[in-house]
């Protein structure tokens, strides 16, 4: 079981989510975060004050998954998020130990689905 | 001699409909919409304040109520181009039910600026979330030649061609109300739907209805002050405009009870919103069983329209301009042939050929003029601004991008955000 | 014939009480809320707008100020059901200080509307957060006839019981302060307490705080448009409100920094409003001191029972609804029994028999009707209530259910959310 | 006698500038600042309200507008010490082009309190996000005494040193803009500058918006209610003062649009404000085409000193009191003398000895005048303010810890949050 | 060491946090996601729109705790979350390899405490 | 690769940026959290009762970085971070196991900076 944790441009969330549904992959948490990334993003102007907080708003998505689903699961992020310019953000996958569906307190593999 | 009293009461009521305009329009919409923006709502709002201001001042009164005219009933001349020759102790050559009492000729000119600065900003909440705010801007400008000063003149200047037909407008059925909901059919057609179209839940109801409420404040200013007098009449409006917001803000969320299992806070806004709209023509001129009938009426029709009608014809009037202010609007301006009661009127003097009297006390005749001015606006409204924004589309656009769109206007057209995310 | 100039300053009175309602007492009490329940805080107060209008032009008004009656001194007739037979022009049977010069008759209805509208919107702050939408909407309905029209009319209609014993009862501290304090007192000891009560932040104190100020810019009109003129009893009424408020929250915020290190903003505005409510029933009888010394007082009493004496009787008045407005509105009806000051409206020949005349001033006998009132529109209010509440617990019920009121009352009771998350 | 019909548009002027400081200024600076900070910003206005309301009616009042003086022409004396001697049905003293129809001397007392309310709260905008609240409360109090007073008696009593000599200042382009703007400038140089200072976003526009919009809105009371009588001179007054705003926030966003790419709506916001402080002390004296004029000026010029030479002296005047008030207020005194208009004043019969004419329509004299109360003014407010500070400073001391700084002002002075993070 | 995250009902935090505390478990870092799960949420309704937008607001829990703790806590997080209806969440468990206490610089098991 | 997790005073964000920026690690992902923690938190007021909710403003920061950056990263989060009170907070060290950069589609390693 892996983790993938995605950052992914505002933006592009409702594509990357239908990319996703159409990969089969159904179970998602999303937040909202500030990225420091390779962007430069000097875009808010206030009162002739050009906003140099590095800081842009970033969608990040936590999905885990079985390991038969990493590939698939990594590439519609891909196809949904990617315009090919700096910001589309990054992905980042992580060895998952155990899941436990609260409900019904199942555990494993079984779980995560 | 000016009635400082009557004077007080239309100044206030100017600063009550600058008010519904920003914020109470503007949290109103803004609220409905997504955080991205809500600023460019706000900001079409806030651009129609100002720009309009400025253009009634210069030369739009005078287009729209000088009694000399360039195309006679349709519209005035250049007689008080920048106030030319305006005193400010000259007393309204407009009055209502106090001819013997006038307000000050400016005031008259402030009070009805500021019905020119609300109507566009009423049509923007058809085109928000996506249009370009060059292009609404660009809208508003012409349009408020081409589209509302005509109709204000028919219908509220001496020589206007419905005005001399006794139309019975009393705070714009026609001029605001009508126009703005029409053009904002017109004006969502030609735009197109929001990309991302789905149900999207609005990002501050608590904002939607804080506007609501200072809409319901502003609008007995709205019609009341219509009157050009702080007399009974007033008294009268204000408290039918109150009791027609009541009725249909309970049939909304009644609606919602019983159709959708939960009374919702946004219904009765809206609610609320269409009983004022629809009261808006007929509030100096009808009793109380004409507004609790004309309140229900809007509460149902404009829910069957907003809630049915619309989702399934798909266009897409983002925050329901023609829904609530199109539709009731016509049952107002309708229902004033038929409510409007001697009752109310008589007491003043007040006469406009056909007796202020509608068809339920037995003046049929009432009726045809306001389904004639009805028509006329509905055509001209959508006809008008139908063919600006096809202009518009061919010369400057009317849409940003769909990356723009799917960035939010707010960044995208005016280089701010609304808020931050941490603090 | 109607004085414009008073019946404009009572309609824009009429307006500024409407203000109080929604926005100014949804935002103060929604700001307080948690955020899963802002709306529910919110629509309590619309509610009550929408529905008391409607009762009140139909029937209300008439059971309340009605010179026949059918219980004598407690509740008026059917006179003026539907409004019957109140023409615009006609002047209103009721003044205070300016007989001569009267509103229309239709404005005081409005005004008097206003009064009904804000009332029992101010008992919802005791049940916030955990009352069905339903059941608070039949209390309100039920409550109008059966505890606030009586109390109307005993204080103000003609012939009212403590109107002809000379109770001064200015802009309502009896009919409004006590009247909601108690009920909202009775209504949160049969409710109960929230389920996991334990102090929460408010959501949004910004809100609050608007809430507070506009709420403070509305009492103007709620106090000094009771007058009935704007004249200069109205100009002292308006500054007297503007001095207790201004004290009592300077106490309030003062006891803060004394007692818990640091002023606090909630702490200002609790206080300002609490000067609000004790000189409700003073505006227009207290000199400056008298206001001073009132506005001192409401802001230690309150600060003490919201602060001190709550949490330790442990009732769960939400948002202090008893705490400040029936503490307050029993001080200022007491003491406008000590600090009436002829000085104030001896000038405009007014007498209620006992000269308008405070203990302070040499006329003790006052204050044994004030007393008399409070007392009754305490128990009044607070039987009525109870009563009220007990049926309600026993047919519809009163609360929603625990999981309910842990999800929120905005989505549970309204299928909706104050606020998104992500844009 | 006094006339009801001015008397209400006073009272109801004045509850406007109350709007004006509450909610209204809150919003406007409170979105502007970091979240952690905005019940600090709210409170510094709140906390004015409350303090000089009290201050005032015991005895700020006589200070300033008693005819009998401590100091001629410079301060009054303490004749109506707590309002001694004030009957409700006094006519004011004072009186601007209605001296047949004055209004209630209380309601004179009222109007002025609320702008001696409102002045500090302006000067906040230059000390937000770092300044101790007591020293800004014991700032307040003195300076209301040693700055405000003076300047008020100076410019509009009876006695007064530039009253005497003629100086037009309808509604405070001396008293509160130019005052509050270099009351600003002094505070935000002797405080200096935020630790971590660099643009940060403001913490929500919506509610700048909502503050800016209801400034307008309240303005209207502000400049127009100055002319104590709802006369054609009041309608004047407010016509002019829509227009210079609306001529100003054209400007502002439009050098936004050419220089910075996208018109912004705090940017029309800006505007806005210059325009209405620009107008001020000419409202009830200029014509349309003097209105525009100031408009646009005062866009461009509070352009320029807000967005470039701000940013090159480095001065961190937090929320642009100085650059918006100050530069406007200064604007608008010395455009007063230039486009001073017999043709607005004359119907009135009002005569200052140079028959309010400027220097265009052919009276260089009045411009001395202006030219010397604005200089005198612009000293007064500064050094005062500063010797204040400094003051402060040695004793009490000014600033909030850099660990308070950063933590935010609403928890270290006020232990409160203004938002929650989850519901 | 582990590191828990459990997406759970927000209506379910007091709970949770109470069955934490009890197990002697305080130290924890809550934020406000939205997640897609097998619940289906619709709920909201706009002007007769139903918000099919599938995103709930849930709570998540992000709980480091040293190997023996694992069992409890789990166990306390069921007892505070479970309600036995779709929706109520899940708990992820992963491999911790360093924890550092920034006050003290303290590394590793001492420092999770 | 390692992803390290710091949970820091909201007050102290601008300096830790300030000392990774200066170690040279740039790419930061920040959030908002409620933390429960050992700092006991009494300091809001509202109506004389004091706000015993013990969940304190935090915020937190996800950094992905290469094996030799973990040291100087965490010693620039300290150097930022401390101010020796209680409430200072923690640092969390995970194994990361793939890293994706969507712009470009490289993979590990190179994915991270
Ligand atoms: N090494 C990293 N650690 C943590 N977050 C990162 C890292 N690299 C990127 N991010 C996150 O991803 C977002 C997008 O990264 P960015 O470098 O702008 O994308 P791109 O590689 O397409 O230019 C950043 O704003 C940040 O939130
Ligand atoms: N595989 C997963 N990856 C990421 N988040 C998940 C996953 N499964 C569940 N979640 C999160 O947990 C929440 C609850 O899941 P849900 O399936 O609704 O619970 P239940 O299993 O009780 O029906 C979801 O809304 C989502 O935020
Ligand atoms: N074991 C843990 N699991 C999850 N979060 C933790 C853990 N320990 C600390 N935290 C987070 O770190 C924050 C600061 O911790 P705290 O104990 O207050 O710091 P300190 O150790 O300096 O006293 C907490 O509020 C919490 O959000």
């Amino acid at each position: 079981m892996k983790l993938i944790v995605a950052i992914i441009q505002p933006f592009r969330l409702e594509e990357v989510k239908e990319a996703l549904y159409a990969a089969d992959v159904q179970l998602i948490t999303v937040s909202e975060v500030l990225g420091h990334g390779r962007q430069g993003g000097v875009t808010e102007v206030y009162r002739g004050n050009k906003e140099t907080g590095n800081l842009l708003r970033k969608i990040r998505l936590e999905i885990a998954v079985n390991d038969e689903y990493v590939d698939k699961t990594i590439r519609a992020i891909i196809d949904g998020a990617k315009t090919g310019e700096l910001g589309d953000g990054k992905i980042f996958v992580y060895q998952l130990e155990d899941c436990i569906r609260i409900r019904t307190e199942e555990r494993g593999p079984a779980a995560i689905g | 001699m000016i009635n400082n009293a009557n004077n007080a009461w239309v100044l206030l009521s100017a600063a009550l409909i600058l008010f519904m305009t920003v914020p109470a329009l503007g949290l109103f919409y803004g609220g409905l919409v997504k955080r991205k923006n809500v600023l460019s709502v706000l900001m079409q709002s806030f651009a129609s304040l100002i720009v309009v201001s400025l253009l009634w001042v210069i030369v739009g009164y005078s287009l729209a109520f000088s009694p000399t005219e360039l195309i006679p009933g349709v519209i005035g001349d250049f007689r008080w181009f920048f106030l030319n020759g305006i005193a400010p102790n000259d007393p309204s050559p407009y009055t209502v039910s106090a001819p013997n009492a006038p307000v000050a000729h400016l005031s008259f000119v402030l009070f009805q600026c500021m019905f020119a600065v609300i109507t566009p900003a009423v049509v923007s909440g058809a085109v928000a979330e996506r249009m370009k705010f060059s292009s609404f801007l660009a809208f508003s400008v012409i349009w408020l030649f081409v589209v509302y000063i005509p109709l204000a003149h028919m219908a509220w200047s001496r020589n206007g061609l419905f005005a001399k037909m006794g139309l019975m407008d009393y705070a714009g059925g026609t001029v605001v109300e009508i126009n703005s909901g029409f053009s904002a059919l017109a004006a969502a057609l030609l735009l197109g739907r929001r990309t991302k179209l789905k149900p999207v839940p609005p990002h501050n109801l608590t904002f939607t209805l804080t506007g609501a409420a200072m809409l319901w404040f502003g609008w007995f200013g709205f019609n009341a002050g219509s009157g050009l007098a702080a007399d009974g009449l007033a008294s009268s409006a204000v408290l039918m405009t109150n009791t027609a917001a009541a009725a249909a803000a309970l049939v909304w969320a009644g609606l919602d009870w019983f159709l959708q299992k939960k009374p919702t806070i946004l219904g009765a806004a809206s609610g609320a919103v269409a009983g004022l709209v629809v009261i808006t023509p007929a509030a100096g001129f009808v009793s109380l069983p004409g507004a609790l009938l004309l309140g229900f009426a809007a509460g149902a029709v404009c829910y069957v329209f907003v809630v049915v009608i619309k989702n399934k014809l798909g266009y897409d009037d983002s925050l329901d301009a023609f829904g609530v202010h199109g539709i009731a609007g016509v049952l107002g301006t309708v229902g004033t042939g038929l409510f409007a009661a001697p009752f109310i009127t008589r007491p003043f003097g007040m006469n406009n050929g056909n007796g202020f009297t509608g068809l339920f006390f037995g003046n049929p005749s009432a009726l045809g003029v306001q389904v004639l001015a009805t028509f006329t606006a509905m055509l001209w409204a959508f006809a008008g601004t139908f063919v600006i924004f096809l202009v518009l589309k061919k010369t400057m656009g009317l849409r940003v991008t769909p990356k723009e769109e799917a960035i939010g206007l707010d960044i995208t057209q005016h280089n701010e955000r609304a808020y931050t995310v941490i603090e």
